[in-house]
């Protein structure tokens, strides 16, 4: 979708600002709003791209202002009432409210520590040989789909080489709308800067993207 | 999604409040200093209130329904057409005028402010200058239309304009059918805001 | 304008931390209440991050890059495998690729879509990483985005930028520094920033250690 | 710039919402900030074209969270402000802390409906010749400056037809910097709503926009 998170060329954002001595979390917290996300992407109710496409659905005047776990919390809240793990009641209220089922098994700290340990691959047998090669012109296509897609605006129509085929991996696009992992080869696809920013951008600056099969044509 | 809008209203309310007063000062700054002069602030919002609006685009409607010479005059160079009925002047210094017919409907939209034909039209209202309206006039027209209530036949060609320039574009609505012979005023009566700009259709008699 | 902006940004972070703080709060409560999360869990993944997964981890693979030859190609034709010789990977962390700076080639990570970031060998990512600002910037001038991290490369240099759009994780692997040679792996670890695993950063100078 | 401000094609804002019985202004700060901003144009010495600029020229999330006339009084504000025509100890306070400069013409109210009757003719004579004519096939360039343009993000690089050739018109990129009128040739040009959108696009919606000559290449 053409959300506010598809920020790659934007202007007016003003410097970046790095932090001296940055800590982790800079409240307690956000070290919980991570550790809430992290557990129930454990639990499985939902998957990655599911959860980052309810983040980026944010109205943008809403996504641009929330805090990064800010974010966090706000789209766990959303998808919590999707799934139907909570309800604007219980979320208002800050406790469940019954009468309500009880999960047959909480996610524990050792589930948790082998998914930091393990994480989850995303490379999945290839249904069909690659398209492409090390070295072919490719054109990222021109798409504007209202739903999830990790093809960021400022490659669209863009010619690019492809470096690498990285593998076959889960489509984001499908998995983020439930419908199934449909995995597709992954390249990794150089531009050159002043194909995607115009003739007086600086000519050293190369931009790779990874860009999954579908996104990309012969030009 | 409810309680998401409810929050927005409510910090909207506040910061209003907040710049209530920062206008109120700056108005007393800009008057004390004698940059400004007050009545000539009231006279601007008088007119804009008061004196220009739709109804000044619905007797130019009216008149191209009426007068058949006329319209051609309209389509062919509008701000001279339009200026004949004595509207002119800011923001409608290149009016473009736009037929709609049964093959095609023409809409207009300012994706980058809010651009709109004020001598014709007045001022904009809060929907036309709206994040939906201007993301989504361009990508997905018939899904606004259908915000409006209008559905349009699958193969009418739908045309949107996005006033990116200086030109200000005026939308002539198709006349009704069972109007034949009416005059121009009760002819204007039909004429509505939105079918100028194309979100709408005229009035039904 | 400037000053503005920072009223408003005092503002806003103000009333938000303790509306977030109440909201996270909230959630957590019902999640354990109804029985989907262990509260240990929790503790876990905080205390994980917070103390024990960080760029420490980058910068032994970076140090190692620097003092052994076969490490070193093995890094570069498959990262994930190298990385996880040394006991890392997992999540954020399973699809890794490490890049080499050269001084004809600097590569510079960014994630212009959310916040992809090579957790297994650098931790949580810092603020600025995920900032607009940075993810607006980096594709279109990353010159300009190192000037803001006080970096200025020759002119006639290639600044690769990576997007991280997929699952693949990028690790920089800065240059070494002049004059340590001979020095151990511990020690020219301590010269490998956060910074310059990004590719915001160069490794420090010998000097620079105190 | 590519700013809040571009928001053709965008995602996520929500359907369109008419207000029934709408009033010309919603409170009468609006009233007010309305008629300061075309009251100050003059005295102020910028033209519409600064206007703009001053308007989009801000965080995405700060333009997008504003409503419509708070972000004409934040641009009035910060142009009066770079002029040295107002501080901001001024405004806290409410009232003229410093000596006036001295002004061009204050707008009387005897002058008003004079000037706006007369409005701002932007079309200037010119003796050169338009490049392209109707019916030519024409590329909108991919520019990305971080100044003012009137090229939207969604038409760059895509291609469409010459429909009407209207004149020369002042640029406003040059004229938002105060770099002069620079008039270039303006024309109308239409795309085809898959060229603009892919397969996202209406079959049966075309988008015309004005573009200036330096925008355009032939295709």
């Amino acid at each position: 979708m053409n959300g506010a998170a598809d920020m790659g060329g934007m202007h007016g954002f003003g410097p970046v600002v790095p932090e001296d001595n940055e800590p982790v979390f800079h409240a307690g917290w956000e070290g919980h709003s991570f550790a809430l996300n992290m557990a129930t992407g454990v639990a499985g109710v939902w998957n990655l791209d599911a959860f980052r496409f309810k983040r980026e659905s944010l109205p943008p005047a809403e996504y641009l202002n929330l805090s990064y776990y800010g974010l966090w919390t706000r789209t766990l809240e959303l998808m919590m009432l999707e799934y139907g793990m909570a309800t604007p009641a219980e979320i208002a209220a800050g406790h469940a409210i019954a009468p309500f089922e009880k999960a047959p098994q909480p996610v524990t700290a050792a589930q948790c520590a082998n998914m930091v340990r393990c994480g989850s691959p995303y490379n999945r047998p290839a249904p069909a040989p690659a398209l492409f090669k090390v070295g072919d012109k490719v054109r990222a296509k021109n798409m504007h789909p209202t739903y999830h897609t990790r093809l960021p605006r400022y490659a669209r129509g863009h010619i690019g080489e492809v470096v690498r085929i990285v593998g076959c991996h889960v489509f984001p696009d499908s998995n983020s709308q439930n419908l199934g992992e449909d995995p597709h080869w992954l390249y990794t696809v150089r531009f050159d800067g002043r194909d995607l920013w115009g003739e007086g951008s600086d000519p050293t600056v190369r931009v790779c993207i990874e860009a999954w099969e579908p996104y990309l044509e012969t030009p | 999604m409810s309680d998401h809008h409810d929050h927005h209203h409510d910090h909207d309310h506040s910061e209003l409040s907040e710049t209530q007063l920062r206008v109120r000062a700056l108005e007393t700054v800009l008057t004390e200093k004698g940059y400004v002069d007050p009545a000539a602030l009231d006279l601007l919002i008088e007119t804009y209130e008061t004196k220009v609006g739709p109804r000044n685009g619905a007797r130019v409607v009216a008149r191209a329904w009426a007068d058949a010479d006329y319209r051609a005059r309209l389509l062919k160079d509008a701000t001279p057409a339009i200026a004949e009925l004595g509207y002119a002047g800011r923001q409608g210094e290149h009016i473009v005028a736009l037929e709609n017919t049964a093959a095609q409907h023409n809409m207009v939209v300012c994706t980058l402010c809010s651009c709109y034909p004020w001598p014709v039209l007045g001022l904009p209202p809060v929907w036309y200058k709206s994040a939906p309206y201007r993301s989504r006039a361009v990508s997905d027209p018939r899904g606004v239309l259908k915000d409006f209530g209008v559905t349009l036949p699958n193969d009418t060609k739908i045309r949107v304009w996005d006033s990116t320039a200086e030109i200000r574009y005026l939308v002539i609505p198709m006349r009704p059918k069972g109007t034949e012979g009416w005059s121009e005023d009760k002819l204007a009566a039909l004429v509505t805001r939105d079918s100028m700009i194309g979100t709408g259709l005229a009035k039904q008699p | 304008m400037a000053h503005d902006h920072h009223h408003d940004h005092d503002h806003e972070h103000g009333s938000e931390l303790s509306d977030m703080q109440l909201r996270t709060r909230a959630l957590e409560t019902i999640l354990i209440e109804k029985g989907y999360i262990d509260p240990a869990a929790i503790d876990e993944l905080i205390e994980t991050y917070e103390k024990k997964i960080g760029p420490r981890n980058g910068a032994q693979v970076v140090a190692k890059s620097w003092v052994d030859p076969q490490f070193r190609k093995w890094l570069f034709e498959d990262g994930t495998a190298a990385i996880g010789s040394l006991g890392f990977g997992g999540r954020s962390g399973n699809h890794l690729v490490a890049l080499e700076n050269t001084p004809s080639v600097h590569n510079m990570v960014v994630c212009t879509l959310c916040s992809c970031y090579p957790w297994a060998v650098l931790g949580l990512p810092p603020l600025w990483y995920k900032s607009a600002p940075y993810r607006s910037r980096t594709v279109a001038d990353p010159r300009g985005v190192l000037a803001d991290f006080g970096i200025a490369l020759p002119k006639d240099t290639e600044i690769r930028v990576w997007d991280s759009t997929a699952e693949l994780r990028y690790l920089v692997v800065p240059m070494r520094p002049a004059g340590t040679e001979g020095w151990s792996e511990e020690k020219l670890a301590e010269l490998v920033t956060r910074d310059s695993m990004i590719g915001t950063g160069v490794a420090k100078s010998p000097k620079e250690l105190t | 710039m590519n700013g809040g401000q571009d928001l053709g094609g965008m995602h996520g804002f929500g359907p369109v919402e008419p207000e029934p019985n709408e009033p010309v202004f919603h409170a009468e700060w609006e009233k007010r900030a309305f008629a300061l901003t075309l009251a100050m144009a003059r005295p102020g010495g910028w033209n519409i074209d600064m206007g703009r600029f001053a308007r989009e020229n801000r965080p995405a999330g700060e333009y997008l969270a504003m409503s419509y006339y708070q972000v004409w009084f934040a641009a009035l504000e910060s142009m009066m402000k770079e002029r040295d025509l107002v501080a901001e100890d001024e405004i806290a306070a409410g009232h003229s802390l410093h000596t006036p400069k001295k002004v061009e013409r204050v707008l009387s109210p005897a002058d008003v409906l004079k000037v706006l009757h007369r409005g701002g003719p932007t079309e200037r004579e010119t003796n050169t010749k338009p490049a392209f004519k109707p019916g030519d096939r024409v590329r909108a360039k991919t520019i990305n400056p971080p100044t003012h343009t009137r090229l939207p993000r969604y038409v760059r690089g895509r291609i469409g037809e010459i429909e009407r050739v209207i004149g020369c018109h002042v640029f406003p990129d040059t004229n938002s910097l105060g770099a002069g009128e620079n008039p270039q040739w303006l024309y109308t040009v239409r795309f085809d709503g898959r060229e603009l959108w892919g397969p996202q696009g209406d079959p049966t919606a075309t988008v015309s926009v004005d573009a200036w000559e330096p925008y355009l290449v032939p295709a």
